[in-house]
């Protein structure tokens, strides 16, 4: 019996606690926060590694998480369900001593060398479980293999006064980086990373192993792998992506992200048949417009009953929205039931609850109302 | 329920809804905006508890296939039992037509042989209902029949049912007649096609029949032997249409508009599971306006819409106006539009300007691929 | 959208280090054992549930076992591969402090009790991953609705003079259990448990939260949770068992079972295509049995090539046996291989190895060499 | 790869294997002890990258439909390409026969439309190799041409490839011209029947021959757009079995006793899949003997076998004698039973104390199902 082998893994850190998301985070996983009507964050990524034929997926996680597990199921959703490769959940390990916590996103893969030697891999992708896009990382994986790089970023051109709060890289004509700031306070450049990173697995494993006896190092790919590989003398080029891209780390972005859907030409154009963003579908019917319902600019899922006035807002699934409510500007969660006469208006509204009637939530462009929040400040 | 295997014949008569089924089987129509009709008796079954289901397939059957595939939506996907799909040796509709569907289940007798279940259901797809079999078999066995079928008494209506089987019932529940519906009586009951038996009962009565050669459909040769059989009658009291005239078809479409029915059909015994095909939630313009009505996921709506039903990934342009309608799956109608009491089939285009109104008792069918 | 719910789910304790298994457990877990040629261990579990008809299955390790999660994948070797329900490895719970182990078998299902209730199920099955037999659990599971029990304990007559190695049960004329003792040393029965149990889950579930804030339970379905039940006024009954049925917990019995393999009448009949024992199937071509190959009285498996003599010996996937080599009284797990003229009895060869020519291995009936061994006692 | 996809086409001349396949399409024959005919150009397919694969079965495809399934077995089971299953829309062998194999494509020509990718490979099923696709079309990509075929230069041995097409090639490996073997060339291009050629090049040629009405067979419309086509040939030169003959069936399955072919067959650019169907390690008794033979899993072996093939679940008693023989799944072989040049299909039965001698020229089928 011949070694099988993979071409390509995928690693997707998706550990982050997701505390700027506030109570949304409050009982799942950042991956696994709704979004768009019937996806969660995360599924941008895995359709991002289904579409580009990549379908060996480990996903880094810091707690057991209950619903992103259930969510992730045995990958069929994605194509992922498969026998050698498929999506893996990859909690900290485990040894003799009990269990630890991963260090730094560097330790993290450090840490799950086994699994990908496993598939005996020429390529590791290193991606993040909370950004928002659509691309074909098969073309990032040519660029790699066409420069020979030992590591191919992709990065994305910001506005140079949002420049200082990404990683920076500098480039030459070839794309050839020669340079990386993490977060500087005076940006040379405007090319941010996107976290997204090729690396050819033999170097890789050599510099994570390195790092892990290195005693100064936070272990992160950011702070300490990358600067390092570009300082020495492995080879690293820029991979430059265009196109919507957008990380949903607060509560702001995340509402902003949503309300991107809503237009006909949004960039990221869901409806696009020969690139689908797959996620779990319910098992609901259609969604049903009542005589008193209204619509306006909205974007609405299966199994949801309208009954109010919906305007400017993403309806997840299964969400009823009774008659004489108002719903504007808002994100509403899956299985959430508003009851007759609510008025909400910059909000997001959580999962799997009931707005009783006469309830009031307001929040503004620039506080999004959380719905319920613990202070409770933003209801009457 | 792990002795029962059910069977799902499509030899269905096509005829007074031929302008939708042209290039798929009636099973595979597409219905109430996100499913096709074989996925409710699909659904009963594998909401009933049965894991060994085989579809007996009457020509068009790729259509199904495409559909249906593994089984892996309906949980059917097992290494034991799960879904068999089966072929006449001969595909063609004629033929069926001339030698009727007992050649086809004489041809796949081993399958049923080589099944483990004492029990068989056998049904139709299209007799349209949320119906729970474990109490339908758990009534076969306390009653001791040979044979038992399900039926449902109807009030007027004949329209609804026409050309149906009608049972004759003593006051046992015993059917001592099967005859046809047609539109004599104020109150009948319509046989729903649906009967259990002993897996060895069914093959003895196939093999019976075609050893004697006294029947071409298997229902026929059943009924032959009402005589020699104790057969019972099960009463089913819930929501019920059978999908066999394009009327029928619009009908019941619009019937589920009623979100009590909605939810009875929906819900009732089990969810009704179908084919996913990940299309992302149905954008509303600005200047769109909808109201009762039943829309899937995918579509794209700018015009306006007024009690009708919407399949995935239709486009409604600016302007345009859908009333009373069903929008089969990739439709696009364009803009300044105007439509009432249509049924557009899967990718059919109607250019800006169109005005197409049928009747509420003879709904407009727009055929497949049409650019109107 | 309806709660869907699941009738039963069955969870396995397979945390056992099974360290009486010598050499062979020390870089895998028990129950990934390789066993009768195509089988691991924890197979003949996962067969009867997949064959019982129950798709709801936990699995309760100790560490992150790689060989054991690359063994059951995604379920589909088992019929297990379902987007609700299927096989799932549960390592020990993480939460914010860190990760910890389970306390004992009973701790084990506490820790898991959101998998269980994630299924809204009525009964709860609990196995062990180290027994080998054929069980249709949906018999034991009747008579347990029959009874109206709380608790139903599969049970095996022992003689009488191993009876002390076991828990012991005392059952009425109904079946209905008035006495337990665990590993007593006069027995007063002879009826042994099999370690199967089925509970009503709304029961077990109170058992378990009470267990937990007990200050002197070890946490253990033997030692505490069934004595307090039986004790207590909760319905107990047995049910009998009779066929083969064998704890593999030592090298010798892990050998003597599957030697019981050798015979055209073994009680096992893994022939038997009505209850057919399910495993990963190997991807190698049939055996080959050389010209100068001899089989005698052993089970070879698919991949095999054989140029030597084997007697009364299990030959497992992808061996290859040297010629004038002798193999007898064997066990050769999977993908070794035996060079040429190798002189080997009473042993159990571990996998992926070569056994270079000329070596010779010999154990006893009573003492079974493990080759190869870290003392290197058994062969010269 | 993922620009590449796969049809395997399955209409192929049974006339003198027609024993061994009465209930099966050809590509559903037992072989090598475990495995079926097609899984040879199912797993090159799947090992040279290709994730679109299209088979095109005509008549008996149930057996194919059972053995393939929903592609799991090979990784084809996708919610994007995968594996297809077309059937021809009248599915009897003598109509094909009349009608050839362009109907077929032509009634599923949407598919082809449909697809996404650039390049199509098509083949068929009895053509046995471990060949690597990958080389033959970059091989095309590289050359230009329209159409790429592959070939094997043979010498002697007529029989192995009797009636196959043979290519005549100029010296830059151009097709010139594509004839038959009739055994009177000492050395010939046997063609593989493997044609690489733009997707968009394979629907001009069905479409222009239904057009025209030139050809029945794709075959046949290729061969005859010779002149108008740059055809190139791609030289394959390892193992290469045509299954067409009842001799070569059991030539084949004897050659691969031989652990070199072995291991090229099944290994040399990847592994062979095959559906899976968990039986338990073979059993051989302490009164077995058993010498230069292949054995599948779940036989119980009490008696002698010699230069053999054996399926999967045979059963050879005390003291029978199996020599030169090849042994379907499920097959009983009783006591004091001697047994030389035979093929034994699925589910035959010898009684005790029977003798069946065949020749090694003249094997001597017994056929499914059968109880001597």
């Amino acid at each position: 019996m011949k070694m099988q082998k993979k071409e390509i893994v995928a690693m997707i850190l998706a550990g982050g606690q997701g505390s700027r998301l506030r109570e949304i985070t409050d009982k799942i996983a950042k991956p696994a926060v709704p979004f768009g009507g019937k996806f969660r964050i995360i599924d941008f990524t895995l359709s991002n590694c289904s579409n580009s034929e990549i379908d060996t997926v480990g996903i880094l996680t810091q707690y057991q998480p209950l619903e992103l597990n259930s969510h992730i199921g045995i990958g069929s959703s994605w194509d992922l369900d498969r026998n050698f490769g498929g999506v893996k959940i990859l909690p900290p390990y485990f040894d003799k001593e009990g269990g630890r916590f991963y260090m730094g996103t560097a330790n993290a893969i450090f840490e799950n060398m086994n699994f990908i030697d496993a598939y005996n891999p020429n390529y590791v992708l290193i991606l993040s479980g909370d950004h928002i896009y659509k691309m074909d990382y098969q073309k990032m994986l040519d660029t790699h293999k066409e420069k020979n790089a030992d590591l191919t970023i992709s990065v994305i051109e910001v506005p140079w006064d949002e420049a200082s709060r990404f990683g920076l890289l500098s480039a030459d004509e070839t794309d050839m980086i020669y340079e990386f700031q993490e977060k500087p306070d005076e940006p040379k450049s405007n090319l941010a990373s996107m976290g997204i990173y090729i690396f050819s697995w033999p170097v890789l494993r050599a510099c994570l192993i390195e790092d892990h006896y290195s005693e100064d190092s936070s272990s992160d790919f950011g702070k300490d792998i990358i600067p390092k590989m570009v300082e020495g003398h492995h080879k690293v080029y820029a991979y430059r992506f265009s196109g919507y891209w957008r990380d949903v780390g607060t509560v702001e972005s995340l509402w902003e992200s949503n309300m991107d859907l809503l237009g006909l030409d949004n960039e990221l154009n869901l409806h696009d048949k020969s690139w689908r963003n797959y996620s779990v579908n319910p098992i609901s019917p259609p969604q049903y417009i009542s005589p008193f319902g209204r619509v306006e600019g909205s974007i609405v899922n299966e199994g949801c009953v309208i009954e109010g006035h919906v305007i400017k807002s993403v309806i997840s699934t299964d969400v009823h929205v009774g008659r004489n409510s108002v719903v504007q500007n808002t994100i509403v969660m899956p299985n959430t039931n508003i009851e007759d006469d609510v008025q909400i208006d910059y909000a997001i509204i959580l999962s799997d609850i009931t707005v009783k009637s006469g309830t009031v939530v307001k929040g503004t462009r620039d506080h999004i109302a959380v719905y319920p929040s613990e202070g409770g400040e933003n209801h009457e | 329920m792990n002795d029962v295997m059910g069977i799902i014949n499509l030899s269905e008569s096509e005829e007074q809804i031929k302008d939708l089924t042209l290039g798929r089987s009636l099973g595979a129509l597409h219905i109430f905006g996100r499913y096709r009709i074989i996925d409710f008796q699909l659904s009963n079954m594998v909401n009933s508890g049965l894991s060994n289901v085989a579809i007996f397939t009457y020509g068009k059957s790729h259509s199904i296939m495409l559909h249906v595939g593994s089984g892996k939506h309906w949980g059917l996907d097992r290494k034991r039992d799960g879904l068999y799909i089966f072929y006449p040796e001969v595909n063609s509709e004629d033929n069926i037509r001339r030698l009727g569907d007992l050649e086809n289940y004489r041809n796949h007798l081993d399958y049923l042989q080589n099944s483990t279940q004492k029990y068989v259901l056998l049904s139709r797809s299209y007799m349209l209902c949320n119906i729970d079999y474990k109490d339908v078999v758990q009534h076969h066995r306390n009653s001791g029949s040979d044979v038992t079928i399900v039926y449902k008494t109807i009030e007027k209506s004949y329209d609804r049912f026409p050309n149906c089987d009608t049972l004759s019932l003593d006051d046992q529940n015993r059917v001592i007649g099967i005859g046809k519906n047609l539109g004599k009586e104020e109150r009948y009951n319509v046989s729903m096609e649906m009967y259990v038996m002993k897996r060895e009962r069914l093959i003895k009565i196939i093999e019976s029949a075609i050893q004697r050669g006294d029947a071409r459909f298997l229902k026929e040769a059943i009924f032959q032997r009402l005589p020699e059989l104790k057969v019972s009658a099960y009463r089913f009291n819930g929501y019920l249409s059978c999908i066999q005239t394009i009327n029928n078809y619009f009908e019941t479409n619009m019937e589920l508009l009623n979100t009590q029915l909605c939810e009875e059909l929906f819900n009732k015994h089990g969810p009704i599971y179908t084919k996913v095909m990940d299309a992302p939630s149905t954008y509303y313009s600005e200047d769109s306006y909808v109201s009762n009505s039943l829309v899937a996921n995918g579509c794209i709506i700018e015009g306006k819409v007024e009690n009708s039903i919407i399949h995935r990934d239709v486009r409604i342009k600016k302007g345009a106006v859908v009333r009373n309608s069903i929008l089969l799956p990739y439709v696009t109608v364009s803009e300044a539009t105007n439509l009432n009491y249509v049924i557009l089939d899967k990718h059919a285009t109607i250019t800006p300007r169109k005005m197409l109104f049928g009747d509420q008792s003879n709904p407009f069918v727009i055929k497949k691929n049409m650019v109107l």
